[in-house]
């Protein structure tokens, strides 16, 4: 049975959405927007960027606005404008990710004008653009999501955002059964999932925290990671990915969505946000930390593993 | 492509009775780049080192990787070595094939493999080895000393005679230390205090000495040449600048009970007081514990009757910041004692000898107080109990010390000397009286210090007796002293009058503490650790921080003197230059790959990494990258192992460095 | 007393990180006691645990190793203050991460030695080596070095049909 | 040892004492002789079964004297506790056994409660026991070890102590047939020793255990 | 109020014979301070010193096999016998270092050996697990008046860090009952001297020699008796006083109490559920004149 998800409240969001950045760059608040517009297939969106008030109607919200644009704020940002405040459309997921990277210095406060956007959800990378939000269609990181509602902005939409289904929390159970299985049975698991990559990147270049310009694994002076798509290479990558990421990331999901070979990615990342809340009770994300879990300690932290 | 030479050494026969070093050196050899392989009896040697100067100069090496001991023995001196002969020092690795291979293995064809893998890693590392330029930092000529007995006087004196500027900190109201405790020293028998207080006084004197006492150290930052050092003052309750020192308060303090801990309890003190008499600096500290003032709020004696208003009860602790150079560490020692210890401690106390609950059981301290002309006996040699003459006085050695089952095995050195004077001066003062003493072995070494046991058994008639007491207990006013002579095979019992137990020296309680805040290491006893046992007996692994005294060792007081001499002539050494050449191992920012996340910064300990703008021509900010001040990092590498893009590297720890080992596996 | 020295039919290669300040102090005790310890560890030093990158237990894993330790200095005796108390936690997570990709962790040690417990080095080398060499060669990373290409299966109906397709 | 204990018949009493004569002549001759001390004349490894029986090390000991200080048997022994390990420490058990030091232990464990080096030795004492024993059988000193033997069979026997039969018995085997034999009809008058005792049921396990030591020391499995 | 506490019981061999009183005693005072006490069904005997002593892998192994009889029962182990404790104990301690040693036992009982269960003197569980406020709540006939030389003995504390029952040298657990209780115990020399229980079998000589040293100790003290927790030292001070008494022209007429003989009369048990007759040193005298009976 399919249950689906409210998302009547969209239509008001998008409107909202369009008169805030109308008004912000007739009165030159900011230089340009970031935010989704509608793209070629029916029902789907793109992210956009807008500096003329006219294109402000371009924008929209939709359960097809997936993509986290706060990657447009420091790697992608050759079209933006140099100057001037930025406004951007932001889901409570996105939010984390920018709260993240101004704790690494990558951006300032006070050079965003922060749009949030009240979320009921996204669709999942597998269903189409067309779709209803569905229990089945929805990302599988919104059935987690603990931010529908971001907090912080310079504005929000004032609609009222229905009370959130109770869905099953699809990566805490799967990092529960894989947890339950033997080390040889992970491997096994993951042997196979890391086989699937062919080193696009795809997932490094939608990943807003990596956002290094010279990545660790691209070095041959010396080569740390193994470069070629074989499973030794891939398996490593992904490891040092998912250690790189360990309390910074935040789950926006990107990489999986991503992915062209459907490796579960996230899955990496939540388990290792999941032992850092466990370990030093850090949850990436919530507020703007000057260090975070592994670049700070406690001197009676946990050392029962060292003997 | 490099030329590296390897150099294998025998160590005599101490590498090559379990490695067969030929094979190493043929084997390593075949290596590609290495140009030179050979194996030597000593490399370390003056021939050796020729022979490692000449092959680097007759085949153009431009590496050398010399496999011999740990690094931690010999690397500066084969680095050296190759500067001499014309290459960057950082050019030259050591491959541990003593320390961590033949000394540990049996099997010489297993040793033999794991040698030449070892060497081989090391062939790998220092083709990635890249030429470091010296790093010079600026040396502040300021030394601090921490501890004012006679260890930290005497180098304070020497570093403040030479010119320089010395920060001494006592933890007590007055330096002196133990040695002002004592009643007369060996081998001489002079009185200790006639001795002393004139340096005491020297201290206080000297133009170039500030002098803390009551003071603790809190926090040490900064490196050789430059570090930063925090120093609690504990309120004194008085103004040391306006106290004269007459004493009237402690004349009219009204609490005049409080055991002294200077005389071991033995006297008693007032609340508002001045260890002893000679007390540098004669200013009185109030014991807050004691004093009605602070207990009741009532009293306040002393301020009314202080002429010039010194007393002051509102008095803080204050921390202030010194800039020194160099740190000498003269902490000194602590008594063990017999009583019961807390569970779980490592020492144990003497429950056969009464945990220290019958009172006329004393350790040598105490008995010198006893001894000591200005003791609280006046120097009578009386009973703590009754105030009675002891007629049987029996020494006990070895308490404590030498006794694994009791936490400690080493030899507290000073004891059977010291032991052998207090028969001495017992018998001096007690004429119809005879010494016994129970021991094991009589460990005299030292100029005149045998004739002067010998003197103590033949000429004050001291009878010694070779074998250890079981049980001591209480018997009416006697002491039964249940013992063995192991030389006749048979049970000794003595009813004593008083009992003297030696015990044993070990480091002052919070050494382990104070050694974590200067980042040096220590033994498990607490025990400070020398850089090397033999050669570096005063300095610290810890650049710029040197020994002094029984802080790193029991000592008496000739070895002591010495050693705070040397630790001084070592701080005079490092003061001689303006500039001071660093080991340059530290981390580099590599601009281009840096993209200013700044985890660097947020995990370094020393607070070396700084923001750096980078700017186009026309000033315009492009981007912040970070940057590594040189003479502040402490080269733990930290900061590499945390940025993502590995865009700061440690020299003489890069990846490629690293990696190239774990390749080489 | 000595034991007769056994044969084994694996020797397992174990890895050891160590800093040079506490661990390799502590190595170099237990040489200058004379103590004696299985001849499989080999040793790679740090200035301090601080420096250890978690890429290199990865690295070591991949160039064959069958055991990894890393050691340093108890917390408080850092020589550098407090780079333990950092490699402290970047292993507590760097180790959930690799039990949960189905590494095993008895292969992973970590520990604190100083220099003046060269009988504890002894004690973990030995303790590791045997652990190690009752488990078994490392098989997991060695086999997935001679993988060449994909060896996974083509799950979904996309796949497949791009794959008839070549 | 089970020919000892379950045959110990009067023949073996008479042999005992024999036994014990012979070894005394032979102590006061090996007491006197010169130690001529070579690779050949110290038995490294006797001292090495006492080691592994006692789990302890002779090396460990620096010879304080305070084991003998506070032995309360010191007064009875020719060898004071501390020479007992001086001797093993040179490999020279044969007099250790010759005299009768070893037999004078009480067990109480004052020496190894008190030792500065963790020199277990009570368990160096058990050790020296059992092995002088196992190579010489009874001796003259060997009283205790009498008293010990008879324990056991009466554990093996019934699983539990008799007093009683143990008393009696030790007595008609050591030869002292009227020792404390004013205490015995008190004792009874007061309950302190009983007649007859019924058997343990679990007899058997019992049996087992002797058997399978037995077994092990057979095999060599075991000390 | 704290939860009931429950033990299994091993009397061990003397407590059958000629501690009989012990048993008595200790069974009738656990009932009263409603502590459940279950023997251990077909205990053997712990082999005791002659066992160490001639052959320590048996001790070894019959210990292990006691102790896992023991396992069967529920609640921690008391034991009442000094020797049993001690060898008990010691076994745990040798078999949890030597490796070599436990597999021998293993096979010798054919069975695992049980390391980690708890076996409690009675004094532990009397000054420990009740603990003296409890102990003093039950006390209905103070002994008050009654000076006590509390006789340790050797195998209570030592050697260190085996029994764990309390300071090895200068331990005070005696003390802290009798004073829960009401009694005086009195400072003396000879507390923890050994009577030579080891030797009363074969040579009584000696063991008259240790023994008079410690009586005259106690006497010395000014006791009025004295209180053991051991039936081999009960053994040598009170069914040999006579003896020592005759063989030293001396009169010290010390009743040796056992632990629970005297902790059973402050809780007010009568004489005949303490066994008080089967002393060879009369006690009723000197009960009497300080009024407690």
């Amino acid at each position: 049975m399919t249950q689906p998800i409210d998302t009547s409240i969209y239509i008001a969001i998008t409107e909202a959405i369009r008169d805030e950045a109308k008004r912000l760059l007739l009165e030159g608040q900011v230089s340009a927007v970031i935010g989704y517009a509608g793209a070629r297939r029916k029902g789907s969106a793109q992210p956009v960027i807008i500096s003329q008030a006219e294109d402000a109607a371009k924008l929209i919200f939709s359960p097809a606005s997936v993509n986290n644009l706060a990657l447009y704020l420091t790697k992608a940002k050759k079209e933006i404008p140099k100057n001037g405040k930025i406004g951007i459309v932001v889901k409570g997921c996105d939010l984390k990710a920018i709260v993240g990277l101004m704790g690494e210095s990558q951006l300032k406060r006070e050079e965003l004008y922060l749009i949030g956007v009240p979320c009921a959800g996204v669709l999942a990378s597998t269903a189409q653009p067309s779709t209803g939000l569905t229990a089945e269609t929805i990302a599988p990181k919104c059935t987690e999501c603990n931010a529908h509602l971001p907090a912080g902005c310079d504005y929000v939409p004032n609609v009222q955002l229905p009370a959130p289904l109770q869905l099953e929390e699809k990566y805490i159970a799967e990092i529960t059964r894989l947890e339950a299985l033997t080390p040889v049975e992970r491997w096994a698991y993951w042997k196979e999932q890391f086989a699937k990559c062919i080193k696009c990147y795809a997932c490094r270049q939608v990943c807003p925290f990596c956002f290094c310009e010279q990545c660790l694994c691209d070095r041959n002076k010396p080569q740390m990671v193994e470069s070629t798509p074989r499973p030794a290479g891939n398996t490593a990558w992904h490891i040092v990915r998912a250690m790189h990421l360990a309390g910074r990331c935040a789950g926006c999901a990107e990489c999986e969505r991503v992915c062209p070979m459907d490796i579960p990615l996230n899955l990496l990342n939540r388990k290792m946000a999941k032992e850092l809340k466990e370990l030093y009770a850090y949850e990436a994300g919530f507020e703007v930390n000057d260090k975070g879990p592994l670049s700070t300690f406690d001197e009676k932290d946990d050392q029962s593993f060292i003997k | 492509m490099s030329r590296i030479g390897v150099f294998v050494c025998h160590c005599g026969e101490n590498i090559s009775r379990t490695v067969d070093v030929e094979r190493v050196a043929a084997q390593v050899g075949k290596l590609p780049g290495v140009a030179f392989a050979t194996d030597y009896k000593y490399m370390c040697s003056d021939p050796g080192q020729n022979l490692l100067k000449k092959a680097i100069i007759e085949q153009k090496l431009s590496h050398v990787v010399v496999a011999a001991c740990s690094p931690r023995m010999h690397e500066r001196t084969f680095r050296k070595a190759v500067e001499s002969a014309g290459i960057n020092p950082f050019l030259c690795e050591m491959a541990n094939i003593r320390e961590h291979c033949s000394w540990v293995h049996e099997n010489r064809e297993e040793a033999t493999v794991k040698a030449i893998e070892i060497v081989g890693m090391m062939v790998e590392r220092v083709k990635k080895n890249r030429v470091l330029p010296t790093i010079t930092v600026p040396v502040t000529k300021r030394s601090l000393v921490i501890g004012g007995g006679i260890a930290g006087i005497q180098a304070a004196l020497d570093i403040a005679d030479c010119g320089h500027e010395v920060v001494l900190v006592e933890r007590e109201p007055s330096i002196g230390g133990h040695m002002a405790q004592l009643s007369e020293t060996f081998p001489t028998l002079d009185c200790s205090q006639c001795i002393m207080t004139p340096k005491m006084v020297d201290v206080a004197n000297h133009p170039k000495i500030k002098l803390y006492s009551y003071s603790e150290i809190e926090l040490v930052e900064g490196y050789i040449g430059n570090f930063q050092v925090t120093i609690r003052k504990k309120a004194r309750s008085v103004d040391e600048d306006k106290c004269t020192g007459c004493g009237l308060c402690m004349e009219k303090c009204p609490i005049k009970k409080i055991p002294s801990k200077f005389d071991c309890n033995l006297g008693m003190r007032t609340a508002i007081y001045v260890p002893f008499p000679q007390a540098v600096p004669n200013t009185p500290v109030i014991d807050r514990e004691n004093c009605t003032k602070f207990k009741t709020g009532k009293c306040g004696l002393c301020q009314k009757v202080c002429g010039p208003g010194a007393v002051d009860y509102e008095q803080e602790d204050r921390l202030i910041v010194e800039p020194v150079g160099a740190i000498v560490v003269a902490t000194g020692f602590d008594l063990y004692t017999i009583n019961e210890k807390p569970k779980g401690s490592m020492i144990k106390g003497y429950g056969e000898f009464g945990h220290g609950k019958i009172p006329d059981v004393i350790d040598g301290m105490t008995f010198e107080r006893l001894a000591s002309a200005s003791g609280p006996t006046g120097g009578k040699i009386l009973r703590p109990s009754d105030g009675k003459e002891p007629k049987q006085i029996v020494f006990i050695q070895c308490i404590g010390s030498r006794a694994r089952e009791k936490g400690i095995s080493y030899c507290s050195k000073v004891c059977c000397m010291y032991t052998a004077k207090h028969t001495m001066l017992y018998h001096h003062k007690v004429h119809d009286g005879q010494a016994y003493v129970f021991f094991m072995d009589a460990r005299t070494p030292g100029k005149s210090y045998d004739e002067f046991w010998r003197r103590s058994i033949e000429e004050e008639e001291a009878v010694y007796i070779r074998g250890m007491v079981s049980r001591l207990y209480q018997k009416g006013d006697k002491i039964v002293v249940m013992g063995s002579d192991i030389a006749v095979g048979v049970q000794v019992e003595i009813e004593a009058d008083m009992v003297v137990l030696a015990t044993a020296i070990q480091p002052q309680k919070g050494a382990d503490t104070l050694a974590q805040k200067l980042g040096i290491s220590y033994d498990k006893y607490n025990f400070y650790s020398e850089a090397h046992a033999k050669l570096r007996p005063v300095e610290c692994a810890t650049a710029g921080i040197y020994l002094a005294g029984a802080c790193q060792g029991p000592k008496d007081i000739p070895d002591t003197v010495s050693q705070a001499s040397a630790a001084a002539a070592k701080v005079m050494t490092l003061f001689a230059k303006d500039q001071l050449e660093r080991e340059p191992i530290v981390a580099r920012v590599r601009e281009a790959g840096c993209v200013g996340c700044f985890y660097c910064k947020k995990v370094c300990p020393y607070g070396a990494v700084e923001e750096k703008e980078i700017r186009d021509r026309q000033g315009n900010l492009i981007r912040v990258v970070a940057y590594v001040n040189p003479g502040v990092c402490g080269g733990c590498g930290t900061c590499q192992a945390t940025c993502p893009s590995k865009s700061v590297e440690l020299d003489g720890y890069t990846d490629e460095q690293i990696v190239a080992m774990i390749e080489a596996l | 007393m000595h034991s007769e020295k056994q044969k084994h039919s694996f020797e397992p290669k174990i890895i050891a990180f160590v800093c040079t300040w506490c661990t390799y102090a502590g190595a170099d005790l237990a040489g200058t006691s004379r103590m004696q310890y299985p001849s499989n560890v080999r040793v790679l030093k740090f200035p301090c645990t601080g420096r250890i990158d978690p890429v290199f237990i990865l690295k070591a894993f991949q160039q064959g190793a069958d055991g990894v330790l890393v050691s340093g200095c108890h917390p408080g005796d850092c020589h550098y203050i407090a780079g333990n108390f950092h490699a402290r936690r970047r292993f507590a997570a760097f180790r959930k991460l690799l039990e949960f990709v189905g590494v095993d962790l008895n292969r992973l040690q970590f520990s604190w030695v100083s220099a003046a417990e060269g009988g504890k080095w002894v004690e973990v080398v030995t303790d590791l080596t045997e652990k190690v060499r009752a488990m078994g060669p490392m098989a997991e990373f060695k086999q997935l070095a001679l993988e060449e290409q994909w060896s996974g299966t083509i799950g979904t109906p996309e796949l497949k049909e791009a794959y008839n397709a070549i | 040892m089970q020919s000892l204990s379950r045959h110990f018949t009067l023949m073996s009493t008479v042999q005992f004492l024999i036994g014990g004569i012979l070894l005394s002549i032979k102590g006061c001759f090996v007491k006197k002789k010169k130690m001529i001390i070579s690779q050949e004349t110290m038995d490294v490894d006797f001292v090495r079964k006492v080691e592994a029986l006692s789990g302890t090390s002779v090396r460990r000991c620096f010879q304080c004297g305070k084991c003998s200080a506070g032995c309360p048997m010191a007064t009875f022994m020719e060898h004071p506790p501390n020479r007992v390990v001086r001797l093993l420490q040179l490999g020279q058990w044969q007099r250790i056994l010759a005299g009768r030091s070893i037999w004078y232990c009480a067990s109480c464990e004052t020496c190894t409660t008190r030792c500065p080096n963790k020199v277990d030795l009570t368990s160096i004492m058990d050790a020296l026991r059992k092995l002088s024993w196992d190579a010489e059988g009874a001796s003259k000193e060997s009283y205790v070890q009498l008293a010990n033997k008879l324990f056991l069979q009466n554990i093996r026997t019934y699983g539990r102590q008799y007093e009683m039969r143990l008393a009696a018995v030790f007595n008609v085997k050591s030869g002292q047939f009227l020792k404390d034999l004013m205490l015995g009809p008190k004792l009874i008058s007061k309950g302190k020793l009983k007649m007859f005792q019924s058997k343990n049921k679990n007899l058997s396990e019992i049996e087992k255990i002797f058997t399978r030591i037995e077994e092990m020391r057979r095999k060599g499995e075991a000390l | 109020m704290k939860e009931k506490l429950n033990y299994s019981y091993y009397p061990g061999c003397s407590l059958h014979a000629s501690a009989g009183e012990y048993d008595l005693s200790t069974r009738e005072l656990f009932k009263k301070l409603k502590i459940g006490l279950t023997e251990v069904p077909d205990w053997f005997c712990c082999g005791a010193t002659p066992a160490h002593n001639v052959d320590e892998l048996l001790s070894l192994s019959l210990c292990a096999k006691n102790l896992e009889l023991a396992d069967k029962v529920e609640g921690d182990l008391a034991v009442a016998c000094a020797a049993c404790f001690s060898r008990l104990k010691t076994t745990q301690n040798v078999l949890s270092e030597s490796e070599v040693k436990r597999k021998q036992v293993e096979k010798a009982i054919d069975a695992p050996v049980i390391l980690d269960s708890h076996v409690k003197h009675l004094l532990e569980i009397l000054a420990r697990d009740l603990g003296p406020e409890r102990l003093a709540q039950s006390v209905n006939k103070p002994l008050s008046g009654l000076k006590v030389a509390c006789y340790y003995g050797c195998l209570l504390t030592r050697p260190t860090d085996v029994p764990n029952l309390d300071c090895v040298e200068a331990p005070t657990i005696m003390e802290d009952v009798l004073k829960a209780v009401g009694a005086e115990t009195v400072a003396w020399t000879h507390r923890m001297e050994c009577c030579g229980a080891n030797f009363t079998l074969s040579r009584p000589g000696v063991v008259i020699q240790l023994t008079n040293a410690i009586l005259d100790s106690a006497k010395a003290a000014g006791a009025d008796c004295v209180m053991v927790a051991c039936p081999l030292c009960h053994g040598n001070l009170d069914i040999r006083q006579k003896e020592i008494e005759g063989v030293y022209s001396v009169n010290y007429n010390l009743p040796v109490f056992y632990l629970t003989q005297l902790v059973g009369l402050a809780v007010g048990l009568g004489p005949d559920k303490l066994g008080l007759a089967a002393m060879m040193v009369n006690p009723l005298p000197l009960l009497k004149e300080k009024g407690l009976l």
